[in-house]
């Protein structure tokens, strides 16, 4: 067991997987001397030289489209995007293509790709640098999405993701990369696609939850722990496909949800798991599924006192257990 | 004819021109047949290659004869090329009708969609200009394994106008991957005009600003086409990088059967155009130089189109995919 | 009042709309001569002359980039695109620009644009002619996402499109353009924006749905009627934002509610539509909200019967509502 | 020196080379204190235009010259053109503190980020080069509208090689728009050396394949850049369409404060672009031909020093913004 950053999680698992495999190589900007802008490859162009660590010109619908075709053919590239808010361009490539090839081909060619994405904000990202764009690609049939919050899971979907014969998604949420630590085992392991794991165990109310604000979920929860009362923190890990028995069965035994994630609320992660729990645990809730979320405005403001005024922190889920919890 | 047959580009026999012209003859008679299937109401959508034959089957050969191996990255309209690369007459028609046993998706996409890999050829997607990063990332994925595969990249000039032809042309030259870009200029883009898709002539004077070389030549004549594709291939199997190469064609028939022509394009460009008509100037090339008669002509003529009401007969008789499996190949695994 | 096909109604809107103000323009692949792919421009190079009907090169992005920047210095462009499928390219400046210039400059610019969009499909479009997109628009803070599915509907939020200050994405049905036939008032006319429209009464049950299913939804309800059970069907014409006052109170009328959509189930519309339901007429409902939708694969194969196999046609609704009446 | 002051290109004056040397001591002043401001923990992220003064003043005084009207669409880098349109320092500076009273965006954005339309800078995003379609498409409502505005739309040599450049290029050509495309060539996109980003030693020689006019020249040199931006002014402005300017610069500093350029660049590189340093370069002009002294430049200096620092005081007085308005402005009115 060793302890590790978010950030160090990722390298990890990328550096293990490039050694296992001839097939695995990175591209993107700056992945290359710089070893990326978050240092996620640092040393990798060292260790692998320039041919599997290869810094691209400023185009991402290249490095999304190359990655695509390499991947077709049996490499299994890791492409990275520099933040997410600088992803729309690889939208055509990723959402048009990546994700309808094995179908678009009967199963003859599949896209053993990863598109790795820096997201998130209360960083001072301000409107650009901020963005968390993971329910465009959820929306989207044939991608697998994975938001990781721990350096454990991160390490552990990464290489899965890696290994993974379908598309990824891979957003890490840029806040966690130092702020984050946790023990990550040594040696080999994967997280498996799909499954949610449950943080904190309780009776009183279920977060479903998911990057970032998974921690800031356990903190509110630990404010209620302190009266007394015991909150379930679900990690979705993956928000497509969603580990639908995982987040049914809590609910069974809860009765009460609240859903929580910094992307905005219209169509944000949270209303596929409300709509989800509506369809399938209708009889179990005792109160309406909420959402706590980012407000529907463009996220983020740059400033201090309006990123803070946009971001779901602990004392907003806070409060939002306790509307829960007195309806 | 810009060569006479003693004069011929390396790597290119007089018996080729023969061969070229018996494909180009079948491929003529299949996509006049679908044509006229879609009039009939039963091809739902038909983009027509006519015009284009010689382009696409020279760069065919030179791929054949100028490289070690290769794969094509084609679009909806090269049909000369799906077929010299072995998707038969039937198999074509398959797709054109959407029935089972359609080999590209199964009759999940349009016609010519999807993918042959034993006949080197992918066409994913019907948004125009997406497979030319593909291509780039398979010339990469070739490049790293050292495999020595040739990728060619077909594209329209309406393509050319975007993005991501910008940045996998660019990223291909910094890269100096084995690409071949040909691109089969018929000057519209459905409706508009090349000078209302670009301020240039020449669509290959992009290629500089690449840092590659790009050629422009006559795509109805198979000699000419030959040679600039050959050229390039080689180049890129040698490890010297992408190159452009624009073939300068004709288009026949409206955009697809869903367009309508006449409003946007006078016939007498039509009629001026039909006057390069790439079979009627091949097989004239041939009989110049004794390598065709009428009489084989006819033959030849004759023979394609038994072959093609074969496989006209066999497609109209099979089924329509069963809906059974429609719900499968989303992931490896059904979720 | 006449009678006209949704394509002529559209057709209409903006012909009006540019004979009034002479700062609305169109712009698009093929949109002069040609009169556009489906000819909803057909005959303006005429009317209106090259310059205020522009043929553009094949650039999707910069499509909308340019009627972006145009509309940024006080013009009105109506950007095409010529097929749902087609708009990828277009989300780097419509979902990551224009949608936050008005926030991002607080105010002092905003973005008067309209993107119409052919969309959908049950029209043989195989997988890259039929998309549904409009998910990914409606979850993005600031763009206002438009589905009309009646002539009537299409002129009137087309004009209200047009005269807004904030971008529209404007999405018409493709079957809808020739199939639907419906009367127009003559003379100028605009539906609000952000108002849904109850298109058949009922009390047995509420649809709630848009664009061409809201035509299989009504023929699904007339089914019904005729055992006596009365369907009440919301035409949302607006999928974000959501008029939530006429949505609950329907669910406050009906207690049953079914969302209905043609794009595919996971965090389509519908979710949204659930949750917000969930959040805010809890108590009201005597069946969890269920969703008829498409499946979640990419939409939509090419033969007939693949076709069927995916799209929710009335009998697939008609099914959909029992299962709700048992509930 | 390309030039001697007899010489000057046409519309340059001696006396504007003296403007423009005191406003490049300004914002040198303004630029080494901003970045000074990040390393006390003040300014959250700053992009230097170190190095990119001559270049971006040079452009604006080239609009000012032989334009009637202009607007310009910026980036990140340019501060010249944003102090020299007339942001003044304590308005830069509540921007890179994100105070209450920035005049850009309410400091709902990045420094320098956002519009000010009295003073003709409009640059909405961070999302490298999306900007460019903008500045065609205010071009064109420009023209539609039959005023005179000329856009100038300043870019990295890194965003050249982004799709919707390629695409807004030709149409800026198809449309002959009134746009000159500013590429300020630092050689470097962050870390990604010009060599890894093209393989081409001249961004314009991408011109020609758009069919306009490309250039290159010494974006150190004020004279030679204004010459350059001149040209292509008065080409825009009398309707002959757009035109590339490539003007070849230094970054002197990290790509942002949140870089480290000693893992990917060498010292001795950064050295020897210091010997262009547009600064010294233009005084020692100045003060060859007599129109500067070391006095004179002190002078500038201190009294750029004093400006400075009250803007500073004026900055770090200012209080944040309040958040009561944060969900306003999403749309015109409230939802
Ligand atoms: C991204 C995208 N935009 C628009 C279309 C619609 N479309 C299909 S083909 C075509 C014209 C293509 O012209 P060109 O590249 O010259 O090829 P050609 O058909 O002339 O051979 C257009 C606009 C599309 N399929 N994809
Ligand atoms: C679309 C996009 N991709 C990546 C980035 C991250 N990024 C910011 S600036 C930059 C380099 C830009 O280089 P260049 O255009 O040469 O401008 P310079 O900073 O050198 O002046 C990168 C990669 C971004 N902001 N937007
Ligand atoms: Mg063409
Ligand atoms: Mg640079």
């Amino acid at each position: 067991m060793a302890m590790m950053t978010v950030i160090e999680a990722v390298r990890e698992a990328m550096r293990e997987e490039m050694q296992r495999d001839a097939s695995v190589f990175v591209l993107g900007e700056d992945v290359g001397r710089r070893g990326g802008v978050f240092l996620a490859t640092q040393g990798f162009i060292d260790e692998f030289g320039e041919e599997r660590v290869i810094d691209t010109p400023l185009a991402e619908a290249a490095i999304a489209g190359v990655a695509v075709g390499a991947a077709m053919s049996g490499m299994r590239p890791i492409a990275e995007v520099q933040f997410g808010d600088f992803v729309f361009p690889v939208f055509n490539q990723i959402v048009g293509e990546a994700a309808r090839i094995r179908y678009g081909t009967k199963g003859k060619i599949s896209v053993p790709m990863v598109l790795r994405i820096p997201y998130g904000g209360h960083i001072r990202g301000g409107l650009f640098h901020s963005q968390s764009p993971e329910a465009y690609f959820a929306h989207t049939p044939g991608l697998q999405v994975l938001c990781p919050a721990t350096p454990y899971d991160a390490k552990g979907l990464l290489k899965a993701a890696i290994r993974s014969n379908d598309p990824v998604v891979f957003l890490e949420h840029k806040r966690t990369y130092r702020a984050v630590r946790g023990e990550v085992p040594d040696g080999d392991y994967v997280v498996p696609i799909g499954v949610a794991d449950i943080k904190r165990y309780g009776d009183a109310a279920t977060i479903i939850t998911y990057g970032l604000t998974m921690h800031y979920s356990l903190q509110a929860a630990e404010v209620l722990a302190a009266e007394g009362i015991e909150i379930e923190v679900i990690d979705l890990r993956t928000v497509s496909p969603i580990d639908r028995d995982t987040v049914l069965e809590s609910v069974r035994k809860t009765n009460r949800v609240l859903v929580v994630h910094e992307d905005n609320i219209a169509l944000g992660v949270g209303a596929e798991v409300s709509a989800l729990i509506a369809e399938h645990a209708f009889g179990n809730l005792d109160a309406p599924v909420m959402r706590v979320a980012g407000p529907d405005i463009p996220a983020m403001p740059f400033a201090p006192t309006l990123e803070a005024a946009y971001m779901p922190t602990a004392d907003k889920i806070e409060a939002g257990l306790r509307r829960l919890l007195e309806y | 004819m810009t060569q006479n047959l003693e004069n011929l580009p390396k790597g290119l026999n007089p018996e080729d021109l023969v061969d070229i012209y018996a494909k180009m003859v079948l491929i003529r008679t299949l996509d006049e047949r679908i044509w006229a299937m879609n009039r009939q109401g039963k091809a739902a959508i038909v983009a027509s290659s006519q015009g284009h034959e010689a382009a696409q089957l020279a760069s065919v050969w030179a791929l054949r004869h100028h490289s070690e191996d290769y794969f094509c990255f084609t679009y909806y309209r090269d049909l000369a090329v799906t077929v010299a690369q072995g998707l038969t007459p039937t198999e074509t028609l398959l797709g054109f009708l959407a029935k089972e046993g359609e080999p590209m998706s199964g009759a999940r996409q349009f016609p010519q969609h999807g993918a042959i890999l034993d006949k080197k050829v992918i066409n994913i997607s019907n948004v125009v200009s997406t497979h030319i990063p593909h291509a780039v990332g398979w010339a990469l994925a070739a490049k790293m394994r050292g495999d020595k595969t040739v990728v060619a990249a077909y594209m329209g000039d309406g393509a050319t106008s975007q993005g991501e032809v910008h940045e996998a042309m660019n990223f291909a030259s910094v890269l100096k991957l084995p690409v071949v870009f040909i691109v089969e200029n018929n000057k519209y883009a459905i409706s508009v005009p090349q000078h209302k898709q670009m301020n240039v002539k020449q669509i290959s004077s992009r290629a500089a600003g690449y840092g590659m070389t790009g050629v422009t030549v006559d795509g109805t004549d198979v000699i000419a086409s030959y040679e600039a594709c050959a050229e390039a291939v080689e180049r890129a199997a040698r490890g010297k990088g992408p190159s452009l190469v624009e073939l300068e064609v004709e288009r026949y028939l409206p955009h697809t059967s869903d367009d309508d022509d006449s409003v946007y394009r006078a016939k007498a460009e039509i009629d001026e155009a039909r006057k390069r008509d790439p079979l009627v100037k091949l097989k004239d090339l041939l009989a110049s130089a004794g390598l065709m008669t009428d009489e084989r002509d006819v033959e030849l003529r004759e023979s394609a189109r038994r072959e093609i009401d074969a496989a006209t007969d066999a497609a109209e008789a099979a089924p329509f995919p069963s809906d059974r499996d429609v719900l499968e190949h989303v992931f490896e695994e059904v979720r």
